[in-house]
């Protein structure tokens, strides 16, 4: 067992949770970080395909791949963020109204 | 020397992971966040040990943000729930 | 690969997954945060002992500040505003009927299965891209190949990267009304004392990542995420009062990255070079140029990013004055 | 020699951390745990930086490892102080939140 395997597992474990929470799950806030999961989960799996023994370098592909997809998901919270922030006003609104 | 230190890392570890524990049970937000910021050390001691293993400088970059990163959670709680208090 | 290491690598694999499920099953939506923050530092644990710190660093400084701090304003705006569910001991969520519930559990279930197979399937260890990289590095004009695939290889994926950054500021003030929050009282003289004495330095940490990324681990995400968190400390503790007559500068620096970015692309374009392909000699003064100015527009992106609404007062329209 | 030294300073941060870890748990009230690990880590650290240091083959690790001690330090005392005074703030009016 050399450490690609293990976190490879691990990486496939976190994708499953990450979707499962994401379809399953009622509150908003946590089906995002179900999919934030996801793809935390995608980019292991990623890395763990990059992974070469020790003394070679590794595949620097998918880093860079990953590192873009980690700005991307940001981008992404923070507008889903954005969105559940005014969906809950505008249902407080409705509420008052 | 290695296998000392690997031993240092797998005990800091289980340190952190101990210390989940308070994050679960909490129950006052400020023990939880508390408890967050330790957790934060914790890594940056590990990475300090596994630094020691390997010698790769890259682990003291990643230290080193985590050292002044660990911050900004407990930061924007205590601003936030300051806002809420000054309305 | 002595013995401690590997039962660490096991223990760091399995804590991830454990905190990943109990992130989204912790009842409390305070614990669940941290809980993600903690994931965010353990996975990038993990990373590094992956052999891959540039991604450890950006995981370390966007997974664990910036994503941290954008859940607590949004949870915080959800309580201030009395929202269901997230007051201790609320009314319980309805119920799933039973079907639906063991129907998500199975799709997920098949999904993840299938991926396994997939992944178990493919040959493990193969030689990917990374001679080819290695081949072409003394053409890229920097040392470190994780650079030189995001700023030159694959120039295009990282330009798309930055118009995603752009794409999310332009749905946040669009979305984004009601009030702005009240200015948050200060945080004391120690408080003071500390942001004095280490904004500044991190600020200098910020720009030697960015510098860095040309032979070592780091570059314009990590250096920008880095002075996004500084930018996040002035917003939260009032140091900085975003105002209405900011706006035409934000916007300026939010689209400042992807010109700079398009421009090289465009003015290298000609004379028979494709649209990326640097001319030779220039290559690293044209990826420190586009390296330089899009962790500008990352940082001050980043910032708005967090700071939610654009800062104009709206009139009459959707106030929530509690 | 200095590896000696090395490991000895190493383990003794160890031993600081999971003595503030266990202050974290078994202390009774925010106060107290707050207590136990704002010293724990804060020395702890300390001795692991040192150590560490001494294993160090260049100035510039040096410096790396001299700054991290001190980001750590500074931001370890001024967010147990913003605690506290929040904690503290929070008792005075009542509130849970």
């Amino acid at each position: 067992m050399t450490p690609d395997l293990i976190y490879g597992a691990a990486g496939l474990a976190v994708f499953g949770i990450g979707l499962w929470g994401a379809i399953a799950l009622q509150d908003r806030m946590r089906r995002l970080l179900g999919l934030k999961l996801c793809s935390v989960g995608a980019g292991f799996v990623l890395i763990v395909g990059a992974w070469r023994e020790p003394p070679a370098a590794p595949d620097p592909v998918p880093h860079a791949l990953v590192i873009t997809g980690i700005v991307v998901m940001l981008s992404a919270t923070a507008a889903a963020l954005a969105l559940i922030r005014r969906l809950h006003d505008l249902e407080a609104a409705d509420d008052r109204a | 020397m290695n296998t000392y230190l690997g031993l240092v890392a797998l005990v800091l570890l289980a340190s952190l992971l101990a210390g989940l524990v308070r994050v679960i049970r909490g129950p006052a937000p400020e023990a939880r966040l508390m408890a967050g910021q330790l957790l934060g050390t914790t890594a940056v001691a590990i990475l300090l040990v596994l630094w020691g293993l390997t010698g790769q400088s890259a682990f003291l970059d990643v230290a080193m943000v985590f050292a002044i990163l660990a911050a900004v959670a407990l930061i924007a709680f205590v601003a936030l729930s300051n806002q809420g208090a000054g309305r | 690969m002595s013995e401690p290491l590997f039962l660490f690598d096991l223990l760091l694999a399995l804590a991830v997954v454990a905190i990943a499920a109990a992130a989204l099953l912790v009842r409390d939506a305070f614990a669940m945060i941290v809980l993600f923050v903690v994931f965010g530092l353990l996975s990038a644990l993990a990373w590094v002992r992956l052999a891959a710190p540039d991604v450890a660093l950006a995981e370390a400084a966007i997974g664990t500040g910036l994503t941290g701090a954008l859940l607590l304003k949004t949870l915080h705006h959800l309580r201030a505003r009395g929202m269901a569910g997230w007051e201790p001991g609320a009314a319980a969520p309805r119920p799933v009927p039973r079907a639906v519930a063991s129907l998500n559990a199975g799709l997920t279930l098949a999904v993840v299965a299938g991926l396994g197979v997939a992944i178990l399937g493919s040959p493990l260890r193969v030689t990917g891209l990374e001679i080819a990289v290695a081949e072409a590095m003394p053409l890229s004009g920097v040392d470190n190949p994780v650079t030189a695939v995001l700023l030159n290889f694959r120039a295009y994926d990282t330009l798309m990267e930055v118009v995603v950054l752009l794409a999310a500021i332009i749905v946040v003030w669009q979305v984004e009304r009601g009030a702005d929050a009240a200015p948050a009282p200060s945080l004391g003289p120690i408080w003071q004392g500390f942001a004095r004495l280490t904004l500044p330095a991190a600020a200098i940490v910020g720009v030697y990542l960015l510098w860095a990324g040309a032979e070592a681990p780091g570059g314009a995400f990590q250096g920008g995420a880095m002075l996004a968190a500084i930018g996040l400390m002035l917003l939260l503790t009032g140091l900085y009062r975003p105002h209405p007559d900011h706006r035409a500068t934000a916007r300026l620096l939010f689209v400042l990255g992807t010109v700079a970015f398009a421009a090289v692309a465009l003015l290298v374009a000609g004379a028979g070079r494709a649209s990326f392909e640097y001319p030779q000699g220039h290559a690293k003064t044209l990826i420190l140029l586009i390296e330089g100015l899009v962790t500008i527009s990352i940082a001050v992106t980043l910032t708005a990013l967090f700071h939610g609404r654009e800062p104009a007062a709206l009139k009459g329209e959707l106030r929530h004055d509690p | 020699m200095i590896s000696m030294v090395a490991m000895v300073l190493i383990g003794a941060g160890a031993l600081f951390f999971l003595a503030g870890t266990i202050g974290l748990l078994r202390f009774p009230d925010l106060h107290c745990q707050l207590h136990a690990l704002t010293k724990a880590d804060g020395l702890g650290l300390t001795l692991i930086g040192l150590g560490a240091a001494l294993l160090a083959g260049s100035v510039g690790d040096i410096a790396r490892i001299a700054l991290i001690c001190a980001f750590a330090a500074l931001s370890g005392a001024t967010c147990g102080h913003l605690i506290a005074r929040h904690a503290r703030r929070g008792d005075a009016e009542g509130r849970d939140v």
